[in-house]
């Protein structure tokens, strides 16, 4: 089973619930689902096949593409990407169940979330920098499409913006991408190829910051991080659930492993103001989900705030950073997939209000018992405490930090400590009950169904797992960071 | 073994949360039935002999960099983990009596006996960490949703608070892992005890341009400021009387005799024979903020109107005597006597206090239970001429905490300051005035509430039931067997006590 | 001036008057006949050069003229059907009514 | 007898405190009920140790060659790092005349309560304490262990706490139990400090440990060897720290308060905090520890502390005890002048003195106040002896031990052990090298004593009753007479065996034989003392008769005496108004200070919580708005603004057809032109 597996058992997906005829709607649910499992196992299996045979090479698939540009099909798996896949196919797991009531046009919304999965695969996997432009491509069309259609709060706002930031991204990324194309000798797109060929520095010094920035731009960096909570809210849960678990992850990835590798030299010379804004979107994100009214919005911040960290671990520019990154990018993408499933699905439709203070009335600590210890869980791994996966990301992180900019520390704390402060707030704000209403009878909610259960439990299974014993996942993300592109990065 | 010991209370969580049909009664009482278990082990653990290591367990976390989950009991080690089970044994216990919690409650404790189980036998810092953040979840819990009518606010400072402390703390031992390239406590002790780290810290961080004992001072502060906050020493301690205060009875006992036990563990194991040279800069400091917790405990204690309040600050002003010690021992330069006096005292200190106050706050949880949730220090009266038995047992627990000879409360109080006064003279003989205002507002405590004519509230009440006094019968030995044989306690201290010594004076 | 000339002079002058009849009309009916005039004017030139220009045994002006009388009917009818349809949609010929072109 | 006890000695030296503390364990496990069951395990107890004290004393009298007879144990009792600390038994001349002494004097006071508080409703409890209390005496008095001391002595502070609130219902006596606990913590404290200095310098806090105890030569030669502030050697600042304690143990001035007001506690409790336990414990300790007071020479500023401390408040106790009313108050001040003269003994020197005038003191003592409670108990609990008068007669059995009692205390000649040892104190105060000044003040104290027994005397038994209450007392059982004179019979026999002549007590002490010499008042000035003391007596008595003899009829007559002295009288009423001085000085500024200190945590530490909690919030609102108001409105108005432009480029495309023919029409005409004017 090649993690091809995964592309295929996607668009393949997608494609049937097309054709489904109108009278089995119904049963799109069942095929996304299928498919989106079939893509994990075959992540899986790749990741423990990596692990059994570390020497192994990497799973590679290389064909003639467009020989006039030189572009290749060439897909290949290391071990950051196969962790990266296998958390996509997590996320999709969880997303397909936690839309299991769709009730709206089923089939046009999961062949798009398929088509979704399937380009995020596809980004994850290519090694040639066309190919992995096209696929970053794919997933912006259905995104709108998803969220202008099935979204909530004014969701054509959110949609367009979203939209108008990615669009904007990749024109930033394309113009990077050709620079290094044709700085490259205009011969081949081949990621390995860029990474080899030595551009001046004056050129990195101009193409690394577009490049970046591009894909930065979709990983959430502060000051252009605000499409993220309005995207977030507007969004359907499966989708906010893509967006913040894996669409953000697109951008990190591409920053890290396409950018930073094209432009070492360039990277040497912004990796500060990097660092800079990584710091302030993490503090600033912090602050501003301090603020908010609405629990969706406090998890789109804390989304922008944790991104942070994965910014800040590759501007560390330290093997412990990267490594960081790399986690917190896997942790972030559980964590968050599952903060949204339960704010978006869980809590939503059963009290039809995302208000902080509205949600006090439901008392839900005893109305709905699952969904707030579900709840409290993903609160206490999102603040990065220990045993949870975002404890790991962030101590690499930090000891990243204290090799690079030790100074950074200080912000960092507070950061921690202010994300405790606006977790717990929103915690108790929605879900803990208030005296006034210990005397009356809590309102009588659906209890879960037994998709959100199994949802929760596998995602928060996962973040256990990493925190608890994060061996394998070190490992492999350590032969990701092995391969040739990071050589020019790691002293 | 120790697996098996760690893994036990968490089971029965998982147990509790898994059986959905128990009523709140009955988890409490499968809760308290099964702490019994993690007792079980311990004292299986300790008829293992009490010198070296009695058992360990390791799981590689990040081999490359040398990071495992590593756990190990030795001497010391086991005091606290009998002393953690006894207390959530009792704590699970008093719960049902006292008809508080459910399986939520039940469970939440149990996990929290688990990682301080942890913490007392952590070898290495991230297990450490791991195990003293997670007590912060069930903690915050406990207090937030079964706590008093403040118990929001008083819940979320405590957790901010400690969380602060805790990334403090953490961020230290991360410089440690850059620059010395290790967080293994073994391993950095004798780092330290060789040739120090702040050379090797140095030269890590070159690039600062700061001399290593700067850095290393950085890092010591920053550590001790997590451990200051959980013990806590003064200023750190806004947070305590408020989370005692609103917290419910059996979880304060659990925040007093355990939580703040991490702490001085923390500060005699951990901190202490890891940055010796810079304890040593810091003695002065250090025992200047234990004589200001001492005496300002047992001050604001008597101005307290409120019985738990009165016992959170007779606990701030308990735990100022530990501090004291670990001061003193790192001011000690080779006078073995006294410091192997002042660390035993401080280990015996801890575990005593861990038992005397949770009996106490027992005790003014059976008041608050008898009187409808009175708990002012003018509410009563004259108890004694209604429930002799009650304050008969309160009046031990209060007589051991005043440090009487022949009461577990003395011996360490004795040790301590044997320790302390032939190392830091004027802190001990300041400090003794702290034992004198113990015994002002604890004698007052026992005239207002037990002495005098007979309180109206008082009035129709029920002396102790037979399973109350059950509950009693192993508190009271543990109060009366370590003061009369103190030696069933330190003979399993001082095999390690004497080996930190050698690690801190080679 | 030979008759050619006059014959040719005719012809522009009538499809001179078509266009501009297209061109300015608001009314749909008038911009048809406008067309008319333009065509006959093209068929106008045909037999004009078929008849003054070189001997040619095959008649192919007369056949384009035939041609085109029959489109100019064709186009007529289908002009005609087209503005009664817009007629009924508008209850007008007036063309400036008719502008869905515009975004 | 002795030889065949020698070998099981140790072992019998613990049973003898271990008896009475474990039946005050086992009392304190029965319920009320049964009460009597209480009290005859205790009496049994007390009464085997009281045997066992008795032998052990037994096996000390005979006098070896070589000094007195000393029998010490040490046992480790734990270990701490390399260090083990050793606790010991103890029996020398000094604790086996004070085990025999508080053994015998506590029985008869365990059975004298056993109908004094007959019918009290906590009967069982009142003899477990009293246990304890005894328990932990004896103690101290066998403990070879500083330690062991310090321990015991603080279970006899608590057992005092119990049995002085014994009647814990009165408001009063709560207050006074803590005040006791607490004003003898503070000596305690004191104590605490002086025996871990002493641990710390020595390295042992054994007595004697085969030359290597604390009050052995290497250990003293340490202690006298360093100096520390103030330039005095170890020894002695630990011995003033020691001292503190006893001052605050035994009621010495300016920690006396608390003694007085101890009368709260039931009768039998004073006698025995009074004569055989608490206060006797203070002076043992002193004694006990003398050679650390007295390390380098007969004037170390210690010893001399201790003679002037004592000096004071033997006189001070004695000019307050002349303006009470309360016939308790009375003998506890006589008992804290007493106490005074003691320390006078001790700093002096005289530590045989101050021994046998302790075990005098204590038969004495323990008389007055049995009598006292007798009194008490004939007058339905009249205590004023301003409403007592004439019960000379309805209580003639109780008058008569009262007398002796009495006459002991003022140290009437020849007859009483009390005058014999009081002589012997002023004999040593007199010739001690270091000043006349604690002579002096014993002198005076003695005659103030004399004075107001006997107006207590003549005021309590002579004249008529000047109360109803009390006319028609009635006398007090068997039970609780017996030992009147039993006890009686000891203050007046005791004189025996330490007369100048015969100073069997004072050698055996230092383990010597004792040989009768009549010539032993012709020896410095005895004779003179002699006399000087007779006076004394003679004079107090003489006075206190002049004053007294025809007391007024009705009990609200002023005190003679009060007219005479105006103020001062006022004064001595108010006990010198310490009281007052401890409340404003001391307990009211502490208030003040806990009060000031919760006031600083609830109005600093607390608000700068908050305020920290408040500045996150107005960030979080801040960084809130700027991504409103910054970011986000300026991407919406950058699209808005991309729109409009868009509507305004639009306009062209009217969508009319001709309209765009006519375009093209100009457009291809443009291009014909361009292509045929180029």
């Amino acid at each position: 089973m090649t993690p091809a597996w995964t592309i295929a058992s996607a668009f393949a997906g997608a494609l049937l619930v097309l054709l489904l005829p109108a009278r089995m709607a119904a049963q799109s649910r069942v095929v996304a689902l299928v498919a989106s499992i079939i893509g994990a196992l075959a992540a899986g299996a790749g990741c423990i096949a990596k692990l059994a045979s570390p020497e192994a090479p990497a799973w590679s698939f290389d064909r003639e593409w467009i020989p006039s540009l030189g572009a290749r099909f060439h897909l290949a798996a290391d071990g950051l990407s196969l962790t990266l896949l296998l958390l996509t196919g997590i996320v999709a797991i969880a997303g397909v169940l936690f839309s299991w009531n769709v009730d709206k046009r089923q089939r046009a919304f999961f062949a798009l979330f398929l088509t979704i999965i399937g380009g995020v695969y596809g980004v994850f996997l290519s090694r040639d920098a066309f190919l992995l432009f096209v696929c970053y491509e794919v997933v912006i069309l259905p995104k709108y499409l998803l969220i202008a259609i099935w979204g909530s709060t004014n969701r054509e706002y959110g949609a367009m913006k979203l939209t108008m930031y990615s669009i904007g991204a990749s024109s930033l990324i394309l113009i990077g991408l050709a620079a290094a194309y044709a700085a490259a000798g205009g011969t081949s797109f081949d990621l390995a190829h860029l990474a080899a060929a030595d551009y001046s520095a004056s050129f990195q010094a101009w193409a690394f910051p577009v490049l970046f920035l591009g894909f930065a731009v979709l990983a959430g960096v502060w000051p252009f991080h605000t499409w993220a909570p309005t995207g977030h809210v507007a969004a359907p849960t499966a989708a906010s659930m893509l967006l913040a678990g894996v669409v953000m992850k697109l951008g990190a990835f591409g920053a890290l492993c396409v950018a930073m590798p094209l432009f070492p030299e360039g990277f040497a010379q912004w990796r500060g103001v990097i660092a800079g804004l990584a710091v302030i979107g993490i503090l600033y994100g912090a602050f501003t989900a301090l603020s908010q009214k609405d629990l969706k919005f406090v998890i789109g911040y804390s989304s922008v705030s944790h991104m942070g960290f994965i910014l800040l671990g590759m501007a560390t520019a330290t093997h412990w950073g990267l490594r960081g990154a790399a986690l917190q990018m896997i942790s972030h993408g559980i964590i968050a997939g599952l903060l949204f499933g339960i704010a978006g699905r869980v809590v939503y439709t059963r009290t039809h209000t995302r208000d902080l203070d509205e949600l006090k009335k439901f008392d839900l600590w005893r109305s709905l018992p699952g969904g707030a210890v579900g709840f409290t869980l993903a609160t206490a791994a999102s603040m990065g405490l220990p045993g949870f996966s975002g404890f790991v990301a962030e101590i690499s992180v930090a000891i990243g930090l204290w090799e690079s900019f030790p100074l950074l520390l200080i912000p960092l704390v507070l950061g921690i400590v202010i994300t405790g402060a606006f977790s717990l707030r929103a915690l108790q704000k929605a879900f803990f009950p208030v005296r006034s209403a210990a005397a009356a009878k809590p309102p009588k909610l659906p209890p879960l169904s037994w998709p959100e259960i199994t949802a929760i439990v596998l995602l928060l299974a996962v973040s256990l797992a990493i925190g608890i014993y994060p061996k394998p996942w070190v490992t492999l993300i350590d032969d990701g960071l092995a391969s040739p592109l990071f050589q020019s990065l790691l002293p | 073994m120790l697996l098996t010991l760690l893994l036990a209370p968490l089971t029965g969580a998982a147990l509790l949360a898994a059986w959905r049909g128990a009523g709140e009664r009955t988890a409490g009482r499968f809760a308290a039935w099964w702490s019994l278990l993690p007792i079980l082990l311990v004292a299986l653990l300790g008829s293992r002999g009490t010198d070296g290591t009695m058992a360990d367990w390791t799981l590689p976390w990040i081999p490359d960099a040398g990071i495992n989950l590593s756990f190990a009991v030795d001497g010391t080690s086991w005091l606290f983990l009998l002393l953690t089970s006894l207390v959530t044994a009792f704590a699970l216990a008093i719960s049902v009596k006292l008809g508080i919690g459910g399986r939520a409650y039940a469970a939440l404790i149990l996990v929290m006996e688990t990682m301080l189980l942890g913490v007392f036998t952590a070898r290495h810092f991230i297990p450490f960490f791991l195990c003293w953040e997670m007590t912060l979840i069930p903690a915050y819990l406990l207090i937030r949703l079964w706590g008093g009518p403040n118990a929001p606010r008083a819940a979320r400072r405590f957790f901010i608070v400690t969380l602060g402390g805790g990334v403090c703390m953490l961020l230290g031992f991360l410089a440690l892992q850059i620059g010395v390239g290790t967080m293994d406590f073994g391993k950095l002790a004798t780092m330290a005890s060789e040739d120090g780290l702040a050379p090797t810290l140095a030269t890590a961080f070159a690039g600062t341009g700061l001399t290593g004992a700067t850095l290393l001072t950085i890092i010591a502060v920053a550590v001790l400021l997590g451990l200051a906050v959980k013990i806590p020493i003064v200023p750190f301690h806004a947070w305590l009387p408020d989370a005692y205060a609103e917290a419910p009875t059996p979880v304060t006992m659990l925040l007093t005799g355990l939580l703040s036990k991490m702490g001085v563990y923390g500060l005699l194991r951990v901190f202490l024979p890891i940055f010796p040279d810079t304890f040593t800069v810091l003695a002065p400091w250090l025992a200047a903020l234990a004589v200001a917790t001492v005496l300002l405990g047992a001050l604001a204690a008597l101005a307290q109107k409120d019985l738990k309040r009165l016992l959170a600050y007779s606990s701030v002003n308990h735990l100022g005597y530990c501090v004291l010690a670990a001061a003193a021992v790192a001011a000690s330069s080779g006078d073995r006597e006294s410091a192997s006096s002042a660390i035993s005292g401080a280990f015996l200190q801890a575990f005593n206090h861990g038992i005397i106050a949770s009996a106490l706050f027992f005790g003014v949880g059976l008041l608050e239970a008898r009187s409808g949730g009175l708990r002012g220090l003018d509410d009563f009266g004259g108890l004694r001429a209604r429930v002799p038995v009650l304050c008969g047992l309160m009046g031990l627990a209060i007589f051991a905490s005043l440090g009487l000879p022949g009461l577990s409360g003395f011996i360490g109080e004795f040790l301590i300051f044997n320790g302390t006064f032939g190392l830091l003279p004027w802190a001990a003989a300041v400090s003794v005035l702290g034992l004198l205002f113990t015994a002002v507002f604890l004698l007052r405590l026992i005239r207002k509430v037990f002495h005098g004519p007979l309180g109206k509230s008082v009035s129709g009440w029920s002396d102790l039931s037979a399973s109350e006094r059950w509950l009693f019968v192993p508190v009271i030995v543990m109060i009366v067997v370590p003061g009369l044989w103190p030696q069933a306690l330190l003979h399993f201290l001082n095999a390690d006590t004497l080996r930190l010594l050698d690690l801190l004076n080679p | 001036m030979n008759p050619l000339a006059v014959l040719l002079t005719l012809s522009s002058v009538l499809f001179a008057l078509g266009l501009f009849a297209v061109l300015t009309r608001r009314n749909a009916i008038l911009v048809l006949v406008g067309i008319e005039l333009m065509l006959n004017a093209a068929n106008l030139n045909f037999i004009g050069f078929w008849r003054f220009g070189p001997p040619d045994p095959q008649l192919t002006g007369p056949m384009f003229v035939l041609f085109g009388i029959a489109i100019a009917a064709a186009e007529a009818a289908v002009g005609l059907a087209i503005i009664l349809m817009v007629f009924r949609h508008t209850r007008s010929t007036n063309l400036n009514s008719s502008d869905s072109l515009h975004g | 007898m002795a030889d065949a006890l020698q070998p099981h000695l140790p072992a019998l030296l613990w049973w003898i405190p271990l008896l009475p503390l474990l039946a005050a364990a086992a009392i304190a496990f029965l319920p009320d009920a049964r009460g009597r069951l209480a009290s005859k395990l205790a009496l049994g107890a007390l009464g085997v140790s009281c045997i066992l004290a008795l032998l052990a004393a037994n096996c000390t009298l005979s006098p070896s060659g070589e000094g007195a007879f000393r029998l010490a144990t040490a046992t480790t009792w734990f270990t701490f790092g390399e260090s083990a600390l050793k606790v010991g038994v103890l029996l020398d001349p000094m604790s086996a005349a004070m085990i025999a002494m508080v053994t015998f004097v506590a029985l008869w006071i365990f059975i004298y309560s056993t109908a004094y508080m007959a019918e009290e409703k906590r009967f069982g409890r009142f003899f477990g304490f009293l246990s304890l209390f005894c328990g932990a005496m004896l103690m101290v008095l066998l403990a070879n262990s500083l330690l062991l001391l310090f321990i015991a002595w603080e279970l006899v502070g608590l057992a005092s706490y119990l049995l002085i609130g014994f009647y814990f219902e009165k408001p009063s006596a709560a207050a006074a139990a803590q005040k006791a606990f607490i004003t003898t913590r503070v000596g305690d404290m004191a104590f605490f400090l002086g025996m871990i200095w002493l641990y710390r310098q020595t390295g042992t806090l054994l007595f004697y440990d085969g030359g290597n105890g604390l009050l052995e030569s290497g250990a003293l030669a340490s202690l006298a060897g360093t100096t520390t502030i103030g330039g005095l050697t170890v020894s002695a600042a630990a011995a003033l720290l020691l001292l503190v304690g006893a001052m605050g143990k035994s009621g010495q001035v300016p920690l006396h308060t608390w003694l007085p007001d101890a009368m709260e506690g039931p009768t039998p409790v004073s006698a025995l905090i009074h004569a055989a336990t608490m206060v006797a414990a203070a002076l043992f300790m002193v004694a006990r520890t003398h050679p650390i007071f007295s390390n380098g020479g007969d004037l170390t500023i210690p010893l001399t502390a201790t003679a002037w401390v004592g000096g004071i408040t033997a006189l001070y106790a004695a000019c307050v005890a002349v303006a009470q009313y309360d016939f308790k108050r009375i003998l506890a001040y006589s008992t804290i002048s007493q106490l005074g003269f003691m320390m006078v003994a001790l700093g002096t020197g005289g530590v045989g003195a101050a021994m046998f005038h302790l075990i005098a003191h204590a038969f004495f003592k323990a008389l007055l106040f049995l009598s006292a409670g007798s009194v008490i108990h004939g007058c339905h609990g009249e205590q004023d002896i301003r409403n007592m008068g004439g019960l000379s007669k309805p209580l003639r059995r109780t008058f008569l031990a009262y007398a002796i009692g009495m006459m002991a205390l003022s140290g009437f000649p020849f007859l009483f052990s009390g005058f014999w040892s009081k002589e012997a104190i002023l004999h040593s105060a007199q010739i001690w090298p270091g000043g006349m000044g604690p002579f002096a003040l014993a002198v005076a104290a003695a005659l103030l004593t004399a004075f107001y027994m006997t107006r207590q005397a003549l005021l309590v038994f002579f004249g008529k009753p000047r109360q109803p209450g009390v006319e028609h007392p009635h006398e007090s059982p068997a039970v609780m007479l017996v030992p009147l004179y039993v006890l009686a019979a000891g203050a007046v026999l005791l004189s025996l065996i330490a007369t100048p002549f015969w100073p069997w007590f004072e050698k055996w002490l230092h383990g010597e034989v004792a040989h009768f010499h009549g010539g032993a008042l012709g020896e410095h000035g005895a004779v003179g003392l002699l006399i000087l003391s007779l006076v004394l007596v003679s004079v107090g008595v003489g006075l206190g008769w002049l004053l007294y003899r025809r007391v007024s009829n009705d009990s609200r007559a002023r005190d003679p005496l009060s007219g005479k002295l105006g103020p001062v009288w006022g004064f001595l009423e108010r006990a010198m108004g310490f009281d007052a001085l401890y409340q404003k000085c001391i307990i009211g500024p502490l208030a003040v200070l806990a009060s000031l200190i919760d006031a600083l945590e609830l109005g600093i530490l607390v608000p700068i919580m908050a305020a920290g909690e408040s500045v996150l919030k107005a960030f979080g609102r801040l960084t809130g708005a700027s991504d409103e108001r910054g970011i986000n409105a300026g991407f919406d108005g950058a699209c808005r603004g991309l729109k409009r432009r868009a509507a305004d480029a639009s306009h062209s495309q009217s969508g009319r057809i001709q309209a765009y023919l006519r375009t093209i029409g100009l457009g291809i005409t443009a291009l014909l032109l361009l292509y045929f004017c180029l």
